[in-house]
């Protein structure tokens, strides 16, 4: 059970990204809760990583030699990388939107549509 | 080594970092002059895809071209200290790869030429010139990678160049509302691709689309990730009941950009086809996954195709044709995948259906990219993209119109153009599989066919307008841009079998044939 | 917008510091966690408190954009230019040509547990004084244009 | 290789070029056809003028057909289909997340619970 702490905490965290994601109106909510999807991917991949007694992939005064993969931690890396990037473009496109159309509640901002 | 040996040794690394180290010397080149950026962009893209020509030759003619990233050499997959797993980043580049890179490098060519003269009135043309390069360098990798997670990397990468060059005309917001949408579904199925990349780690411990295609086992978890990358991609290459972000991006995108707009689209398609056919085969149920992509191309068509006749924007038309010509593509190689698992149907026509749907990937990009262009060069020269304000333009923009009519031709299937070729293909093989797939498909062209006329109609026909009276013929780049693709339209109209011999079927055979792929990467099986 | 001026006067010591830890994780990024990117992250951490705790205008004065822009295109270039010169070298792309080569970080890794050799990993550090450098350059870019944006509307 | 194969669909086969060479035949005929007929056009004359049952030409904007006016039949038949499909385009980006989401449960239960 307690193995599966980790697996538990991203299921419940990417329910609560979705839901934010599908719900809330405000775009900086809906990225608030991409972030969170993100952060719960992230815990997927470094859970996966995880294998018991193993320590950090790295030499330098490591109190074993018995190593893990580094390859998960590499993925949450990267992916956290373009996280990033991510959050820094729509909130750019937010503040463009709130310059251009006064607001940046996700219903109102239609003006291409059919 | 001579230079030649050192280009076709390195073709694979090249095609993605010769545009990535323009795009990234763009800025320092832009503030010497706009003439020493335009050519170092321009030189940019013709090398690379001379590059991709080389790579696709090399494909084409001694098969699989596998390339590991920082080994001793380029054919070192599996080291020998990992246990049996490649561990490295891997480009393994076969025939549909290079089909596609093919796709990518002429595109990408004359859609830049065409973009020299379209864009050169705005200002801060580095950063649209280093956005378009990234996006050339997110497709070449989507469809080279061998590595899945490296493919997330690189379907990221084109996420975000694309985003900011549909945001590129901000339109008083338009175009950033249009690069919102598209971007945040991006992002939630680059989210749904990382979860099914997770998923195989745990369970395979490998990154490698060839080992994990090796290992598949298809249980439950395997269900949930076949799920999310199928939903995730088809999003991403637009087909309908998740098309909503295609007419959006498409339309408010600059019309080089759009037209571009469609290759990145086709490499998600491509990275559809992929996770199918080389990492699940038929060790899924191949009935199933077949006739669910086999009603998304449906929906995709005749939706599609239905919301693009009262459109009044030129480029929200050609977009919603966009979504109804991907339907065709999906249409073709589902069914080449619902009978995968029976050999019998498989040799009478299921290789047929996928050879269609296939070449159908590269005309469409020739065509639509043609079409586009030519909606960019009488935006560049009107100023409007409604087409309840145009009229008469033919009286000035010949070859514009020319153009136009033979794309607007290929694109309903009219022959001898080449959307008939594989239209037909389509129909036919599809007509074996179900009579009723094959009608809508033939309704939905005839509809298509219907939308044209009338584009054609109230833009280039009727009398010279006085408010247009002194309108130009769009500028010579923008015409050889637009003449590259007209002339492949016609040329892969008159010659479809040589082009089915050399390109397509390879193409379909390396997607159908899973074992081949495995053993080109890890030796022999 | 100006802060006070004990947030200013902290900011002013704490600058420094930050930027000398950052420019760490970028030197050490071969040895501990950490890297180019985390390094630069750290100093444009830095780089946002002094323009929090100062107004958009003074910092502006400070620092051009196109310094920024010049830092993330160095950064860039540099990164693939280590990268492409593996194939100058006749080695694949990638291919890590200063591991154990005797000369700028070529000393072999030493094997099992130890104390960390800074002058090891071949041309990785080189690498991660490229991302550092662009992610540092980048990232204050990103905020110093937000905050543009920001000024324009007057808020 | 055969340049001017013809395509098989194994149900039938599609040759290009012998397609345009029929063309090009049929068109020489037509121009035939056409070349013995009695040319009796005088540029310049009446006869280029639009006839209107004797009213005034109207200018030229006025004559053209605009885009929206095209296919108002057709719009007008699948009236049932277009109120429906139409509104679904609302343009707020939840819907579009929402009915992704959708697509992807649906295929969930497709794929995981039912083969």
């Amino acid at each position: 059970m307690l193995w599966n702490l980790p697996f538990i905490t991203v299921v419940v965290l990417t329910i609560i990204g979705i839901v934010t994601v599908l719900l809330k109106k405000n775009l900086i909510k809906i990225l608030l809760g991409i972030n969170i999807l993100e952060s719960a991917v992230n815990l997927f991949l470094v859970s996966l990583g995880y294998r018991e007694g193993g320590v950090a992939p790295i030499f330098t005064l490591a109190p074993s030699e018995l190593m893990v993969l580094p390859t998960p931690q590499a993925l949450t890396l990267t992916s956290i990388v373009i996280g990033v990037a991510t959050s820094a473009l729509v909130l750019s496109f937010a503040m463009v939107l709130h310059k251009k159309y006064g607001t940046v509640d996700i219903d109102k901002i239609r003006r291409l549509k059919e | 080594m001579t230079l030649a040996d050192f280009i076709v040794t390195n073709s694979p690394a090249l095609v993605v970092a010769i545009p990535l180290f323009a795009a990234f010397t763009c800025p320092a080149i832009g503030r010497i002059s706009a003439v020493a950026r335009n050519l170092w962009v321009m030189g940019a893209m013709v090398v690379t895809a001379a590059v991709a020509f080389i790579l696709a030759f090399r494909v084409f003619s001694t098969g699989t071209v596998i390339y590991v990233f920082g080994a001793a050499a380029t054919h070192l997959a599996v080291p020998l200290d990992s246990g049996g797993i490649p561990i490295r980043i891997i480009f393994t580049v076969d025939a549909m790869s290079a089909f596609m890179e093919i796709i990518c490098a002429i595109v990408g060519t004359s859609v830049l030429l065409y973009s020299l003269s379209s864009e050169s009135k705005n200002t801060s043309l580095e950063g649209y010139y280093a956005l378009f390069l990234l996006m050339i360098t997110g497709v070449f990798g989507m469809v080279s990678t061998g590595d899945f997670f490296n493919f997330f990397v690189f379907l990221e990468i084109l996420s975000l160049a694309s985003a900011g060059l549909i945001a590129y005309r901000i339109d008083g917001g338009l175009a950033v509302e249009a690069a919102l949408k598209y971007f945040i579904l991006s992002t939630l199925g680059a989210i749904f691709v990382l979860f099914a990349i997770g998923i195989y780690y745990g369970q395979y411990d490998a990154l490698n689309i060839a080992m994990i295609a090796q290992r598949m086992q298809f249980t439950m978890l395997d269900k949930i990730a076949l799920v999310l990358l199928v939903a995730a991609l088809a999003m991403k290459c637009g087909a309908v009941p998740m098309h909503f972000w295609t007419p959006d991006a498409y339309s408010m995108a600059p019309s080089s950009v759009t037209a571009f707009l469609v290759v990145a689209s086709q490499a998600s398609l491509y990275g559809l086809f992929r996770v199918v056919f080389t990492m699940y085969n038929i060790t899924m149920n191949c009935v199933t996954v077949g006739w669910i992509i086999i009603i998304l191309g449906v929906l995709s068509m005749v939706v599609g195709v239905t919301m693009a006749i009262p459109q009044k924007d030129i480029k929200r038309l050609m977009a919603y044709h966009a979504v109804s010509q991907t339907g065709y593509m999906l249409l073709g190689v589902g069914v080449g995948l619902a009978v995968l698992g029976n050999a019998t149907l498989t040799s009478a026509f299921g290789f047929m259906a996928m050879e269609g749907g296939i070449f159908h990937i590269f005309n469409h990009a020739m065509y639509k990219g043609l079409l586009f262009l030519t909606a960019g060069a009488i935006f560049y020269r009107i100023g409007t993209r409604d087409l309840n304000k145009m009229g008469g333009l033919g009286h000035t923009m010949k070859y514009t119109m020319i153009f136009f009519i033979i794309g607007a031709l290929a694109i309903a299937g009219i022959p001898p153009f080449n959307g008939f070729a594989s239209k037909l293909m389509i129909y036919e093989s599809v007509y074996l599989f179900n009579p009723i797939l094959a009608i809508i498909a033939m309704v939905v062209s005839i509809l298509t066919l219907a939308s044209f006329v009338k584009v054609f109609h109230s833009v280039f026909m009727g009398p010279q307008l006085p408010e247009y009276a002194d309108v130009k013929e769009a500028p010579l780049p923008m015409l050889i841009g637009m003449g590259i693709l007209a002339a492949l339209v016609i040329l892969f109209g008159l010659f479809p079998q040589p082009v089915v011999d050399m390109l397509v079927s390879p193409a379909a055979h390396a997607l159908a044939d899973q074992s081949g792929y495995i053993a080109s990467v890890l030796g022999g099986t | 917008m100006r802060m006070s001026r004990i947030v200013r006067t902290a900011a002013d010591i704490i600058y420094p510091f930050i930027l000398i830890f950052g420019l760490y994780i970028v030197a050490h990024g071969h040895l501990t966690p950490g890297g180019g990117f985390q390094g630069g992250a750290v100093i444009a951490t830095g780089g946002a408190l002094v323009i929090v705790a100062y107004s958009y205008a003074e910092v502006r004065e400070w620092l051009s954009g196109k310094v920024l822009m010049g830092q993330e295109v160095i950064g860039l270039v540099g990164f693939i230019g280590v990268a492409l010169l593996a194939l100058a070298f006749g080695q694949v792309f990638f291919f890590n040509y200063l591991n154990a080569s005797g000369s700028l970080f070529g000393i072999p890794v030493p094997y099992g547990i130890n104390a960390g050799e800074l002058n090891t990993g071949g041309f990785v550090p080189l690498m991660n004084f490229s991302v550092g450098c662009e992610v540092w350059g980048g990232l204050t870019l990103v905020i110093l244009y937000m905050l543009s944006g920001l000024e324009k509307e007057g808020c | 290789m055969d340049l001017t194969a013809p395509v098989l669909t194994g149900y039938g086969m599609w040759a290009p070029v012998a397609w345009l060479a029929a063309f090009v035949a049929a068109t020489i005929v037509v121009y035939l056809l056409w070349k013995t007929g009695e040319s009796s056009y005088k540029k310049g004359t009446e006869q280029g003028r639009p006839y209107l049952s004797g009213n005034a030409e109207p200018e030229k904007g006025a004559v053209h057909i605009r885009a929206s006016n095209l296919y108002w039949g057709f719009l007008q038949a699948l009236k049932g289909y277009y109120d429906a499909i139409v509104p679904l385009h609302t343009g707020i980006l939840t819907d579009y997340m929402i009915w992704f989401v959708a697509v992807t449960a649906v295929l969930l239960v497709i794929v995981g619970v039912l083969s």
